[in-house]
């Protein structure tokens, strides 16, 4: 992969700083003119959203490497370069970015009801540095809008959240923050062991050579900055009061698109970087995925706050996503991909459902409803498609993507033998059943008794226009998710190609002798046979 | 017969009960004058260097640090006049507006 | 014996010049202008004073694009990449501290002129400070910069804080003088000279003497001095006391610039006079490295850890300076691994070197987006600066909220910010050496840069998510709003496109142990270098009309 | 006889100068105690000066530090009407300041064993020079002003700035604020008797 400015229109570039300029341009509006603000957030997010459909058009699907590049000298003294390119993996996520920003616009539309310039203002900023850290292909580039992201995020949480809002914001913070400036002396040591003109490019340390214990090292600094924001057990004790503090815009992109920069990162960084750690690591992160998909299952199984209950339900799909990839397979890795993206838009859909209903009712304790299917029948709807996705049922996107990182996993063909993790993983498949149709229960059947949600309306135009498009992506997605695996696979080889290859220094005896141990479990299995 | 080190023995004893007097008294203008002492044993080692080195720069030294012990003497000075003034005690302690 | 005035000499510390006339003229001018008026019209002359002396200092930087240095006044002075570097810190931070000192004097009821020409002096120290290579030269350079700032701090008569904060700091600082005099004596008792150029060649001559205890007793005495002037742990207890009682635009300037006048003294005199070699490591140095590495682990613990429980927002950014400090001698530290006067080790010893100069620019304008916003908050000698104090304030006066934030997060190091850019680069230097302890080190730091991120992002939380307690009157300045507009956008622009400022500071670096220094040391006396000296200085101020830049060689960090 | 005169002056000004620190008596340790000790002290270190040829310093340190530096001091210690219970009330030393003697003493303790051990002065002892070459020109006035206005005559200018800037400062510190100032005692006592035109008892208000 030869990474050079492709000569066209920057488009990635625009995409990304557009945001920034629309919450530039939310500056010079005056506060008391709120509709106008929020109308020109909204435009402008569909703008951005528009301005970004080319790339995927742009997008040639045979090809694995990273298109619609862009490179340029940024701090030559210490080989900063700005380089931006998409390939099969981010193109899906930067599409899921820039889809979902104007629907939770939409979404909080009313919800937001106190400062709202600096509220949009924060969440345009928040979609720049995610567009950023997507496309972004120098480490420092990356870091830069890493770090970026929290700030926006910590203000969503700490300013407009609920009533430990600070409590949970600072854990927030603190969290990610901790873990990502570890990554950071992580950058500097593969920097500097690296020989050569200086660069910060991702592509070249793909060839670089470490010994196995720096490797290991190494892994564990990244892996932790990603592990934290997946979130991973045991680092995911900030998610559940961030999501429940957080207003439901907050929610939504925590959902929806921040907590897949943390798969993301694992796919883009620390597994191509250090392979043979990689290796090494597979059963634990294995483990963790899985111990992550059922504690986050049994927990959302306790939760008496609706919204408790989706963070919770996030741990456990993440801990899918995070198997898929530990398998290392084709399916494996593709069904990972898959299900960031279809949690990014049923989890999604479920917060901004739990939105709606809080904003009638004031309250998400699951005893506090019971039997809304009669007064909001649309409602029931919508939320019963949203869960059934969430559940994975056949024929919406929930269920391709946990069937594919489950068959995957379960057929993977790497030195590790991981079907006791899918066994496992599966009673976490019942069990999210178990917990979504409970919930689900208690919330929309039974009795009405509660006087206060006789008065409840049905959805409103505004809500009919930000769910269906989720409703709809959820149907095309479980029916015919062959166009985005298309797109993916590709990129999907090289990152398998590249994140399964050793690259142990000669000299590394110890090393290559445990990695070649690690092999040689696959063929004395296969002679066992 | 009385070399360089009687010199800076005696350069060092005043520098340390300077030293002493800055780090236990506690009234101000004392802490102050014992600074003056510590600048007066800096003086003593760059006069008695210069005199067994044979050059003078030392002596020149001298005369500079003096010129700043003055402009000192009376910044200080001032301040001390001020800080007596808002709060009419020169114990150092007592400053205690601010909270550590 | 040697005249050591010559009149082309004058025009080396050309901008230090302007600066202390403007001084000179703004306090004439509080005398005789017209009491109402003069208000404005002398901020004004100050501020006029700092932008020429600014315009002479980039004319000087243009003509001194190689990486050579001119010794002025017969080597007691000297003009390189390196002071003209720091002089552009020097000035930002005596213009903003002029920007901020306009409103906050009018709000605080006090004068104006004596404050402007005060500033002007102090700066005027602090330039002389990194041009200085003669301790003697050093320290009164110093004197005038310290008496200047012990004075700004009582400034605000009405404030009774500000009065007991400057007896402190002036204690403390007259004691801190007194033991770096002791030091230079000693020094001076070993090499029979005060310039400290000149002890080089001497001590590089005799091992015995150099490894003796008379230069390791002047050496340490010397690096406690300036260790209090830099508020290095443990010579930093004065610091919270002082930094909360002054005014905050002083505060700021104190935090700015005596902070990079110190470290350019500590890297002009600790790595070229003596040499990296008695800074390294192991049997062939004396292990001043290994005290610098102590401190700089204890500098960073006591600072933010000192930062965490306050309450206070300037006592906590006094820790968190503290804490600075800290990170500034990782590169104090890093650098030792090279030797900027060997043509060898020179790269390796410029990079790290390079990012304390850079470092400290980034500094001092976060430091003044922070100070600048927080002193806006006060009237009548009364500061309110409680953490309780901010609250609200970010959606009342929001570009001062702006302001503040960015300038925590800037100093949090959170990109794209100059703080952040900034401390990635010294860590990166660091790192690059690949040396196990400076890796260590560099770790060290990064989990104390996780230490403060609480104590930043505790203020920013009281800015936007609390609701105030109390009326804390917020005035309006537009003189304050400028230097926050400039702050920030030097702040962001370090962060953003730090390509020019990274050139800079390596050149800086580059120029400390360039061989015309080197020359004029070893033979200070012989006509033959005067006329050099004379000659290097005519062509070095020529630069700009002769393009001297494409004759130069080329410079050596790029 | 000059060893004897060492001697003598030596003890003497770190006598003194430990009066200015630790007052003999409990009584004495108003400032204006230590400002006479201190006056002291720097008579025997001007005596010590002119043992080291050192003329016009000796000179110089009665004139300036005793006679102008230690005369502002006094003269302070007088404006402000200073009475021994208003500062250092004897109180046992705490902590800190144990501490910080102990350190103070260490720090004596070792400067004074490294000074005299043998092997210090030893890297430079070739250089030093018992007697002087030309000792009617050591150490006077015209020496040193040839040297002050020739190789340090940046200094000396840079001192005067110095000085100015001090001037302003002080004049600015000191400068008294009428509304919100405290006016001393003695002043107080002065309008009071020139108003009533009558002896006022002590302790009068």
């Amino acid at each position: 992969m030869n990474l050079e400015n492709s000569s066209q229109f920057p488009w990635l570039t625009l995409v990304t700083l557009l945001p920034l300029l629309g919450a530039l341009l939310l500056t010079a509006v005056p506060r008391v003119h709120e509709g106008l603000l929020k109308g020109l957030a909204l435009g402008w997010s569909l703008i951005v959203f528009v301005v970004s459909l080319p790339i995927y058009f742009k997008f040639d699907p045979s090809n694995a490497g990273y298109q619609l590049t862009e490179l340029h000298e940024w701090i030559p003294a210490i080989g900063v370069q700005y380089a931006l390119g998409v390939d099969g993996i981010s193109l899906w996520l930067v599409m899921l970015s820039t889809f979902l920003t104007p629907i939770i616009l939409l979404g909080s539309w009313t919800s937001i009801e106190t400062r709202v310039k600096e509220f949009l203002i924060c969440f345009l900023l928040l979609e720049t540095a995610m567009l950023g850290a997507l496309v972004s292909l120098d480490l420092f580039l990356f870091y830069i809008f890493w770090e970026l992201m929290l700030i926006p995020m910590y203000l969503l949480i700490g300013v407009w959240g609920g009533t430990n809002r600070i409590a949970a914001t600072i854990k927030f913070f603190l969290m990610t923050a901790v873990g990502s400036l570890l990554m950071l002396v992580a950058m500097f040591y593969i920097y500097q062991r690296r020989d050569g003109a200086p660069s910060f490019l991702l592509q070249d340390y793909l060839t670089l050579s470490l010994t196995l214990t720096e490797q290991l090292y190494l892994f564990g600094a990244f892996a932790l900055a990603f592990a934290i924001k997946v979130p991973m057990v045991p680092f995911h004790t900030w998610l559940p009061r961030a999501h429940t503090e957080a207003p439901t815009a907050g929610s939504v992109v925590l959902a929806g698109v921040l907590l897949k920069m943390g798969t993301y990162g694992f796919v883009r960084f620390a597994m191509p970087l250090f392979p043979d750690a990689t290796l090494v690591a597979t059963p634990y992160i294995a483990g963790l995925a899985t111990v992550g998909i059922v504690y986050g299952a049994l927990l959302a199984l306790a939760q008496s706050d609706v919204k408790k209950l989706v963070a919770y339900s996030s741990v456990s799909h993440l801990g899918f996503v995070m198997l898929g990839l530990a398998a290392m397979s084709t399916q494996g890795v593709t069904g990972a991909m898959l299900q960031m993206l279809n949690h990014g838009i049923s989890t999604g859909a479920l917060f901004l459902l739990v939105g709606c209903i809080y904003e009638r009712r004031h309250t998400r304790q699951i005893a506090d409803f019971g039997g809304i299917t009669q007064v909001m029948p649309w409602f029931a709807v919508m939320f019963l498609i949203v869960t059934m996705s969430s559940i994975g049922l056949p024929g919406t996107n929930g269920f391709v993507g946990e069937f594919l990182v489950l068959s995957g996993t379960f057929l993977a063909d790497g030195p590790w033998d991981l079907r006791w993790y899918v066994a496992v993983a599966a009673t976490g498949v019942i069990l999210g059943a178990f917990y979504m149709l409970w919930m689900f229960q208690r919330v929309m059947f039974g009795p009405l008794k509660n006087e206060k949600n006789k008065k409840l309306t049905d959805l409103n135009l505004r809500e009919w226009v930000v769910l269906t498009p989720l409703i709809v992506l959820i149907f095309v997605m479980g029916i015919k998710p062959q166009f985005i695996i298309d797109r993916m696979e590709p990129s999907i080889e090289a990152f398998r190609k590249v994140a399964t290859t050793s690259r142990l220094p000669a000299d590394d005896a110890e090393g290559r002798a445990r990695i070649a141990e690690i092999r040689q479990r696959k063929t004395n299995a296969a002679e066992a046979k | 017969m009385i070399g360089l080190t009687h010199y800076l023995v005696v350069s060092a004893l005043l520098f340390g009960i300077g030293t002493l007097g800055v780090l236990v008294r506690r009234n101000a203008l004392v802490v102050f004058m014992c600074i003056e002492l510590m600048l007066n044993a800096v003086n003593m080692s760059f006069i008695a260097f210069s005199r067994f080195r044979g050059g003078m720069d030392g002596h020149v030294v001298a005369f500079f640090v003096m010129a700043v012990a003055a402009a000192e003497a009376a910044v200080g000075l001032a301040l001390i006049l001020h800080l007596f003034r808002t709060r009419q005690s020169l114990n150092v302690d007592e400053a205690n507006l601010m909270r550590h | 014996m040697n005249i050591a005035f010559q009149i082309e000499d004058l025009w080396g510390i050309l901008p230090a010049i302007v600066l202390c006339a403007f001084g000179g003229i703004a306090a004439l001018a509080e005398v005789f202008a017209d009491r109402s008026a003069s208000r404005s019209f002398v901020a004004g002359l100050g501020g006029f004073g700092v932008l020429i002396a600014l315009g002479v200092n980039c004319w000087q930087w243009a003509g001194i694009e190689g990486a050579f240095s001119v010794p002025l006044f017969g080597g007691a002075l000297v003009m390189d990449a390196f002071s003209t570097f720091f002089n552009f810190a020097f000035l930002a931070a005596a213009g903003l501290a002029l920007l901020l000192g306009a409103g906050y004097l009018r709000q605080h009821d006090a004068d104006q002129g004596e404050y402007t020409s005060l500033v002007l002096f102090g700066a005027t120290g602090m330039m002389l400070m990194a041009q200085s290579r003669d301790l003697i030269v050093f320290f009164i350079a110093l004197e005038l910069m310290s008496i200047a700032v012990y004075v700004l701090t009582a400034f605000v008569r009405k404030s009774r804080r500000g009065a007991e904060s400057a007896l402190k700091y002036f204690l403390i600082g007259s004691f801190a003088s007194a033991i770096l005099l002791y030091g230079a004596a000693l020094l001076y008792g070993a090499t029979g000279t005060t310039d400290a150029t000149a002890m080089r060649p001497i001590l590089d001559a005799d091992p015995a003497l150099k490894s003796s205890m008379l230069v390791q007793l002047g050496m340490l005495f010397l690096l406690v001095g300036l260790g209090f002037k830099v508020a290095m742990a443990p010579f930093h207890l004065w610091t919270p006391d002082v930094y909360e009682g002054a005014p905050s635009p002083v505060t700021a300037f104190m935090a700015a610039g005596v902070k990079a006048a110190g470290f350019a003294a500590l890297i002009r005199i600790f790595t070229v006079t003596f040499g990296y070699d008695a800074l390294e490591f192991g049997d062939s140095g004396n292990g001043w490295v290994g005290v610098l590495y102590g401190l700089a682990i204890v500098t960073m613990f006591a600072g933010n850890l000192g930062a965490l429980p306050q309450t206070n927002i300037k006592r906590m950014l006094a820790y968190s300076s503290i804490s600075h400090a800290g990170y500034l001698l990782i590169g104090l530290v890093a650098s030792a691994f090279g030797d900027l006067s060997n043509a060898s080790t020179i790269d390796q010893a410029v990079g790290p070197g390079s990012t304390i100069a850079l470092y400290l620019l980034a500094y001092t304008f976060s430091t003044f987006l922070v100070f600048g916003g927080l002193s806006l908050l006060g009237k009548d000698g009364e500061e309110y600066t409680n953490l309780s104090d901010l609250a609200g304030l970010g959606f009342k006066r929001p570009f001062v909220g702006v302001a503040i934030t960015l300038g925590l997060l800037s100093l949090a190091g959170i990109p794209p910010l100059g703080g952040f850019f900034a401390k990635f680069y010294l860590f990166r230097e660091a790192m690059t050496l690949g040396r196990p302890e400076l890796t260590i080190l560099v770790l060290i730091a990064a989990v104390n840069s996780m230490i403060a991120l609480y104590y930043y992002l505790r203020v920013i939380v009281f800015l936007y998510m609390k609701e105030p307690t109390r009326e804390v009157p917020v005035f309006e300045s537009r003189g304050v709003t400028v230097a926050l507009a400039l702050s920030l956008m030097a702040t962001v622009a370090l962060g953003v496109m730090p390509s020019r400022a990274v050139d800079m500071a390596r050149r800086s670096m580059a120029s400390l142990g360039s061989t015309e220094a080197r020359a004029a040391a070893r033979a200070p006396d012989s006509t033959q270098t005067a006329d050099s000296i004379k000659a290097a200085a005519v062509k070095a101020l020529d630069g700009a009309a002769t393009r001297l830049r494409k004759a130069a060689p080329a410079p050596a960090a790029e | 006889m000059e060893a004897f005169l060492f001697y003598l002056f030596s003890t003497a000004a770190v006598l003194s100068a430990l009066a200015v620190v630790l007052p003999p008596h409990p009584k004495a340790r108003a400032p204006i105690h230590s400002a006479v000790a201190m006056v002291l002290c720097f008579f025997f270190v001007a005596a010590l000066y002119a043992m080291l040829s050192a003329h016009l310093l000796a000179v110089l340190q009665v004139l300036v530090y005793a006679g102008a530096i230690m005369v502002l001091f006094t003269f302070v210690i007088m404006l402000l009407n200073l009475q021994q219970d208003n500062v250092d009330k004897p109180e046992p030393p705490g902590f800190f300041k144990m501490l910080g003697g102990l350190m103070a003493l260490t720090t004596t303790w070792g400067l004074i064993t490294k000074f005299t051990a043998d092997e210090f002065l030893a890297p430079i002892s070739a250089q030093l020079v018992e007697k002087l070459a030309d000792p009617l020109h050591y150490g006077n006035l015209q020496d040193i002003g040839r040297l002050l206005f020739s190789k340090y005559l940046l200094p000396f200018e840079l001192t005067s700035v110095l000085l100015l800037t001090a001037m302003i400062g002080a004049v600015i510190v000191a400068k008294r604020d009428p509304k919100t100032t405290w006016i001393p005692e003695a002043v107080k006592q002065l309008t009071y008797r020139e108003r009533h035109g009558k002896r006022v008892e002590k302790g009068a208000p």
